[in-house]
């Protein structure tokens, strides 16, 4: 763990350096390490001191977090929001105070959109919309039916209903892809296999697995092996994230296809504190740069990888 | 002994018709395949031995009168511990390097025990407070452990406790077998079961019985420790990997249900191993039925509930009394008569 | 009283408890302005009695008629209300909470719906002070002993309208003061016609108090008498169903034993032993062979001096030599390694494990000697337990049944044979009769003349003075918490010897 | 015999005997909530040594109205606490409770007729589990975790997203501000939580329901025995706590101006802590709410202060977390201990 020193000490608001109050969501999964990370790196690099505050998923405790944030005189506040609703009261707050915020990964559903002034991160929907679109791609023309399995994140949170819902639009327009089997598997490896296993033995024919991260994905992997058969050729799998270890295992030939769903918005999110602070305009939305892979690309991409 | 027999029948009958319904939804519910068993019975029993690891040790916790809410973060940081060290072993699959590393996260996992049980026994704090600084804490450390990242491992032997087969059966769930038969010897044919009962059933009377009801409290934290650490290794052997955020992420709760279904009281005294292994095993088939019957994600909770509620009225005599008494009371009192 | 009618009746009780015919059809009558004794011998049932009139219990047949109405009774609250005020044999009551709530919970004086604590405390005083007793009412009761406790729920019993008072073993650990303060209650409760249902082991008391009798053996009527047409003799023989025999032989056995006591080596000498707050320093030598009794009034300090010896609570000053080696008890295990037992005064928070079965509870003291690693063999186990439940003619003689499930007396004979096993040096043993019928008291008594004639030292508390001066050779007499004078056991030293002692708090 | 000694001792003046000791009794039940106050005291102090902006007076008044919702759902967990029970099922009536609250409000129900509903629901939901508690002999334990699955299922059943509240007197009632000095101002649920721990203060201290569920807490056995109705108190507690956590609910609802099932997850963990942080015995019978409420602000200000610190990772600030909690535990255990 690296903690900056520059910030010790609670120097809220005093001398040049902007002080931008982070809220995260909580640190449920690796991705959600790598954003922190990615957060801490940059505020550095910007010269930005960091208040850092971790809701472990609550939103109280966000909203607390949020609240200390104003007490304590932050010029900027951003956030990744636990939930999309809830946040119009303390958000006033912040608005009351002068506090400008900055939404990051996940969005708010605020009517009164003048509570923040932007929102970086990536497109859920989009996402699960470019895994379907891929899928359809490789079935285009064939007929025989196909049997897709999905491992969804954590029930109700945003990003397992908007993959879900992306991937089945985009899959609709080819009736042979059919979901057969959807459970969730908590975003997590260990939930990943043994749903996967349970789906194994209760299927006879699993064509493809669509699994809403690397992580449930590469659990789900496992499965496959014990029950004899080969990721990536017996049974198609599709992920989302590109963390490092999915990268890999496409690389390998045991994933066919990630959609990028990048943790690494520090550099944009100083980017456009600093703006803000300075009280230039911004965009209210800005898309996170995701890409996709397919084995190949993996390939290429994976020295470089980051995290 | 026939009370708690008594007692497990309804829970097992359960169990018995989840299973039944894996062998019609499942294709393959027990099979050979490459010289092993394999198939839904196979993964419960495989699935199940962290949970049941972790609930023994619980039983013997919570017969004591206490309670332990750390063993999550105990299998986190074990978990981690031994990934970390795997991941620098020159040579990941060299069988005595992993042994010994196993060995350290173990003794890793038995001084946390050990921190609890002074914590309660000897410091005196209550044990679901005791234990809760250590559940806080305990994923902060797994999490220093690993860097909040997931450690990936490659030891084709740390693997084996996981997902290998002995003598076509599956390691994890030996070793659970081992586990709980080493349990059962030490508990019944010792001294200890007697023991700790006595000291879950009232602390003041065993002191002055002469029972050393401190080192015992200390010990069965240790105990409780020691199968935490080794569900961890079981949990990571099987991802081949540390995820110090999700391993062993509530499963406190599970452990206590398990014990609860299997017919020990919380307040402690009289425990019973088998009943909790029971226990276990059956939240780990309801999961895989979830799955089995496709129930949606977002009616899980409630199934689960259902069965819940199902399990803890069929425990209760005075619900049976109550419903099926019309039947059964008059045969009662005929038979004392007798 | 004979053309009056019973203000309580009941007919024809029947309880079972799975294995055990606890009440077989038994009838039972009481008069108002009577105070009417229920006698038997352990387990015959009289708790089980008084259970199914309040409710506790429900019945598995028969009738209850109260004030010549059919009622049913469904719980303590409704028997409370249908005018039974009831004082069950193990203190019920919170110890959590302070002496004036325990007698006033679920009745306390309220306005607006508020508690009037002063006014609750005030009166909670005035009643304790007609029991002779002047104790803070507001500190909480887990902090007096168990006697204390005893009188609370007497006053509580006692305070209520009622037209049923039932004291189910009241005396078995008050002194003879608090007995009499007791029965001058009791008669004037009696006076304004309240019916009285006292239970006790000791006959002297009986003949004392009651008018009329009624007899259970093994759950099954036996008689009802008014207490003048019985003497103690019949009485005694009717509860045990068979003549009576060795009754009265234990006297001369301890008797005899005094003398060979004389040349004894010390076994155990306390020197200045003491512990602040709870008793002054004190000397005390205890020969092999040797029966030390413990006189003194309530709270005069009798168990916290035992328990000081056994090292269950640590003493703060003194020492303690044991065969003429200074030992340190810190804790139990440390006493119980120079062979010292102690068995405490309350069973049922200190004694008995409820969940654990007689058989276990019997092995418990011996086995945690041994530690865990050495179990008793089963086989073992089973003589010993045997051996024993017939011994102390332990009832049901069934070693696997839950000790809970025990009737009171029983259970205290549990805890000696737990601690009889162990075969100590010294035996520790705080109210061991507490509860314990005349038979089975006999026996405990020959026991300890016995066991001290083979060599073991008895340190032996009572709150009956006559059961301490039949046995012991050396009479240690406490007041306020100090020992104030040892006495040697001889033909002049009687009663009213001590009583002097105690009141005078001076050495003669 | 021939060691007759004329007994003893007395060193100096003796023991302490009874009538000291007993002036000093009435206030060892106070010296654990004492000990507790001056911790959470000193802990707040080093809060203003270390941090330039933790004197302004909105630190201690965010930390009521931050701490409503836990504040509420403790009290209520301090009566099942005190009975020897335990209450899981708190956090999942929460879920339910704003699910429900913001669909039947989506759905153009009147707020007044919502608001008295989900109240009673939440003490509906309680007495059941009580009731089975009770009557089934069912440990409340495994009762309470039926009762949460039971509550956040359907939650999750309703809605699995979260919901937005846009009726006006939810709204009106989260933006209303009570100023309490010049910059420092409150929000009603603060308010609501204060007087709900008034009340259970009054409740517990001065009438007969209170006083029963310390006897039951006490010795339940011995509680039934007296007379005291022990069904009917142990039914009401369950009902009173799942009450607390619908009123709870409906804070949160307010607080946030959203429903979702995920809200309170874990909630009767921090609950549970703070009783017992505070001093209420888990076994029963013993604590006040009030020692709730300090352990309630005790785990409040170890939060403030981490995030006062800013810079702690997310592994560092769950052990500082487990060693605040630990030092603050050991402390007040030596404190009491030495008073005693
Ligand atoms: N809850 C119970 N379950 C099973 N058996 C019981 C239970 N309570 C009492 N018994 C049995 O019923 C019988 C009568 O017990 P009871 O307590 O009435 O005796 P008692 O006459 O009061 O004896 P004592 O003088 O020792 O108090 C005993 O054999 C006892 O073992
Ligand atoms: N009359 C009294 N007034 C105040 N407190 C008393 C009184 N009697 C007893 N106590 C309390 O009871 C506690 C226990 O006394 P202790 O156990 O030494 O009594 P004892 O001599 O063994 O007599 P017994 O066991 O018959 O009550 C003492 O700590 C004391 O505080
Ligand atoms: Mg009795
Ligand atoms: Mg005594």
């Amino acid at each position: 763990g690296s903690s900056d020193d520059s910030a010790k000490g609670g120097d809220g608001g005093s001398g040049d350096k902007i002080v931008l109050g982070f809220s995260q969501v909580g640190a449920e999964s690796g991705w959600r390490t790598a954003n922190t990370e990615s957060i801490k790196a940059s505020a550095d690099a910007a010269g930005i001191t960091l208040k850092f505050a971790n809701a472990n998923g609550k939103q109280e405790q966000q909203i607390a977090d949020i609240r200390s944030f104003i007490t304590q005189g932050v010029d900027v506040i951003a956030f990744s929001p636990v939930v999309t609703s809830g946040w119009d009261a303390v958000l006033k707050e912040a608005k009351d105070a002068d506090i400008p915020v900055v939404l990051t990964d996940r969005a708010v559903d605020s009517q009164d959109t003048s509570l923040y002034k932007s929102f970086i991160g990536s497109d859920f929907k989009l996402e699960g919309k470019k895994a379907g679109e891929w899928l359809l791609k490789q079935y285009e023309g064939k007929n025989e039916p196909v049997n897709i399995v999905e491992l969804q994140g954590t029930t109700g949170s945003a990003p397992a209903l908007d993959r879900q819902s992306g991937f089945q639009e985009a899959i609709k327009a080819n009736p042979n892809l059919k979901i057969v089997k959807s459970q969730t598997g908590d975003f997590k490896r260990a939930d990943g296999k043994t749903v996967m296993e349970a789906f194994l033995q209760s299927e006879k024919d699993i064509d493809v697995l669509y699994a809403h991260n690397d992580d449930m994905g590469l659990g789900a992997i496992e499965a496959i092996k014990a029950a004899g058969k080969k990721p990536g050729t017996d049974i198609k799998i599709i992920t989302v994230d590109a963390v490092k270890d999915g990268m890999t295992a496409l690389a390998a030939g045991e994933i066919n296809f990630i959609v990028e769903c990048s943790p690494l918005l520090g550099d944009q999110l100083m980017q456009t504190v600093k703006k803000v602070k300075a009280g230039e305009s911004v965009e209210q939305r800005i898309v996170t740069e995701e890409t996709t892979f397919t084995q190949e690309q993996a390939k290429e991409a994976l020295p470089t990888r980051k995290y | 002994m026939s009370i708690v027999k008594k007692r497990l029948f309804w829970p097992s009958l359960i169990l018995v018709v989840m299973l039944g319904i894996n062998v019609f939804t499942s294709n393959q519910f027990l099979t050979i395949q490459d010289g092993h068993l394999f198939g839904t019975l196979i993964d419960i029993l495989r699935g199940s031995a962290p949970l049941v690891l972790v609930s023994v040790g619980m039983t013997l916790v919570i017969a004591t009168g206490g309670i332990d809410l750390s063993v999550g973060a105990v299998m986190a940081i074990s978990g981690a511990v031994a990934c970390l060290l795997i991941q620098d072993l020159g040579n990941q699959n060299s069988v005595a390097s992993v042994l010994l590393i196993i060995g350290i996260a173990i003794a890793v996992a038995l001084v946390l025990g050990l921190w609890n049980g002074t914590l309660v026994a000897v410091v005196g704090i209550q044990p679901i407070i005791a234990t809760l600084i250590l559940m806080v804490a305990g994923r902060g450390l797994a999490q220093l452990v690993t860097d909040g990242q997931i450690i990936n491992v490659q030891s084709g032997p740390y693997s084996t406790l996981a997902s290998g087969f002995f003598l076509s059966l599956p390691v994890a769930f030996l070793i659970a077998v081992a586990a709980v038969v080493l349990t059962i010897l030490l508990t019944r044919r010792t001294a200890l079961g007697l023991l700790l009962e006595s000291v879950g059933g009232s602390p003041t009377a065993s002191r002055l019985a002469g029972i050393s009801a401190r080192r015992i409290t200390v010990m069965v934290y240790v105990v409780a420790g020691g199968f935490a650490g080794l569900a961890g290794l079981i949990y990571s052997a099987d991802i081949k990997s540390a995820d110090s955020i999700s391993a062993g992420n509530l499963i406190e709760l599970d452990a206590i249900l398990a014990v609860v279904i299997g017919g020990t009281a919380l307040i402690g005294g009289r425990f019973s191993i088998i009943g909790t292994v029971l226990g276990a095993v059956i939240i780990q088939t309801l999961r895989i039925t979830v799955v089995a019957l496709d129930i949606p994600d977002k009616a899980n909770l409630l199934f689960k509930a259902v069965v819940v509620v199902a399990l803890c009225l069929s425990q209760s005599p005075e619900f049976r009394a109550k419903v099926f008494g019309r039947f059964k009371r008059r045969p009662a009192v005929e038979k004392v008569a007798a | 009283m004979g053309e009056q009618s019973p203000v309580l009746e009941m007919t024809g009780i029947r309880k079972v408890f799975p294995g055990v015919v606890a009440l077989d059809g038994v009838d039972f009558r009481m008069f108002p302005g009577e105070v009417h004794a229920l006698m038997g011998e352990n387990g015959a049932g009289k708790s089980t009695l008084i259970k199914t009139l309040t409710g506790v219990y429900e019945i598995d047949g028969g009738e209850i008629t109260l004030g010549g109405k059919p009622v049913r009774i469904s719980g303590p609250l409704q028997a409370q209300q249908a005018g039974i005020s009831t004082v069950y044999q193990e203190v019920n009551l919170c110890t959590n909470l302070s002496i004036a709530e325990n007698i006033f919970i679920g009745r306390e004086p309220r306005r607006f719906g508020k508690i009037q604590w002063g006014r609750m405390r005030r009166r909670a005083a005035e009643l304790l002070a007609r029991l002779d007793l002047d104790l803070d009412v507001s500190a909480p009761l887990s902090t007096y002993s168990l006697a204390i406790q005893q009188m609370v729920a007497i006053a509580r019993a006692i305070d209520v309208d009622a037209r049923v008072l039932i004291l189910d073993e009241p005396t078995s650990s008050l002194d003879t003061a608090e007995v009499e303060q007791l029965f001058r209650v009791m008669r004037r409760l009696k006076e304004s016609g309240v019916a009285i249902l006292f239970v006790s082991h000791f006959l002297d008391q009986i003949y004392e108090i009651s008018d009329r009798l009624t007899i259970l053996r093994n759950g099954q009527l036996i008689s009802e008498h008014r207490v003048e047409e019985l003497s103690q003799v019949q009485l005694v023989e009717k509860m045990i169903g068979k003549e009576l025999a060795a009754l009265e032989d234990v006297e001369d056995k301890a008797q005899s034993n005094r003398e060979r006591a004389a040349g004894a080596k010390p076994l155990l000498e306390a020197e200045g032993l003491g512990r602040t707050g709870a008793i002054a320093p004190y000397n005390l030598t205890i020969h092999e062979g040797e029966v030390v009794g413990l006189a003194g009034l309530l709270g005069s300090g009798r168990t916290e001096l035992a328990r000081l010896l056994f090292g269950a609570d640590k003493a703060d000053q003194g020492e303690v030599r044991v065969d003429g080696k200074k030992v340190s008890l810190r804790d139990p295990q440390a006493a119980m390694k120079h062979r010292i037992a102690f068995s405490s005064e309350n069973r049922r928070t200190e004694g008995i494990i409820g969940d654990l079965s007689v058989r276990e509870n019997i092995i418990l003291a011996l086995q945690a000697s041994r530690g865990w690693a050495r179990p008793i063999p089963r086989k073992k186990q089973d003589e010993i337990v045997d051996k024993y439940i017939k011994a102390l003619q332990i009832r049901p003689a069934d070693p696997e049944r839950p000790v809970r499930n025990l009737s009171g007396g029983n259970q205290q004979k549990v805890l000696l044979a737990r601690w009889l096993i162990t075969e100590p040096r010294l035996l520790i043993i705080d109210e061991p009769t507490r509860g314990i019928d005349v038979g089975a008291k006999a026996e405990i008594q020959k026991l300890v003349a016995e066991l001290s004639t083979g060599g073991m030292a008895v340190l032996f508390v009572s709150a009956e003075l006559e059961e301490v001066l039949r046995l012991s050779h050396k009479i240690a007499v406490l007041r306020d918490r100090r020992l104030v004078e040892e006495l040697e056991n001889s033909a002049d030293v009687d009663a009213d010897r001590i009583m002097q002692t105690i009141a005078s708090g001076a050495s003669s | 015999m021939t060691t007759m000694q004329t007994s003893p001792v007395v060193k100096g003046d003796g023991p302490q005997l009874n009538k000291r000791h007993r002036s000093f009794r009435p206030n060892t039940k106070h010296v654990p909530i004492l000990a507790t106050l001056g911790l959470l005291v000193a802990m707040y102090v080093s809060g203003l040594a270390n941090y330039p902006r933790f004197d302004n007076p909105m630190v201690v008044v965010n930390l009521f109205r931050d701490n409503a919702v836990l504040l509420v759902v403790a009290v209520g967990m301090t009566f099942v606490i005190l009975t020897g029970g335990i209450d899981l099922s708190v956090g999942a009536v929460i879920s339910l409770t704003t699910v429900l609250t913001a669909t039947l409000l989506k759905a153009d129900w009147p707020p007044l007729v919502v608001l008295p509903a989900v109240l009673v629901l939440g003490a509906l939901i309680g007495a059941g589990q009580g009731a089975v508690i009770h009557y089934f002999k069912v440990e409340p334990f495994i009762a309470t975790l039926a009762g949460l699955f039971l509550a956040r299922g359907l939650a999750l059943f309703i809605n699995e997203d979260s919901i937005p509240i846009r009726n006006d007197m939810w709204r009106e009632l989260s933006d209303f501000r009570i100023p309490l000095a010049d910059g420092v101002s409150t929000k009603p649920i603060a308010i609501v939580a204060l007087l709900t721990l008034l009340i259970a203060a009054v409740v517990l201290a001065w009438t007969r329901f209170g006083r029963n569920v310390y006897a039951i807490g006490g010795n339940a056995d011995s509680a039934l025995l007296m007379g005291l109705p022990v069904g009917r108190t142990k039914i009401a507690v369950y009902t009173l706590s799942g009450f607390c956590a619908a009123l709870g609910g409906v804070l949160f609802s307010i607080n946030s101006t959203s429903g979702w099932a995920g809200q309170g997850n874990g909630i009767e963990l921090d609950a549970i802590a703070a009783c017992v942080i505070g001093g209420v015995l888990l076994t029963g019978g013993s604590g006040f709410v009030w020692g709730t409420l300090l352990g309630v602000l005790v785990t409040g200000l170890i939060r403030t202060l981490i995030n006062f610190q800013g810079d702690l990772n997310v592994a560092w600030s769950q052990i500082i977390v487990g060693v605040l909690l630990f030092s603050f535990i050991v402390m007040q255990r030596l404190v009491t201990r030495k008073a005693r």
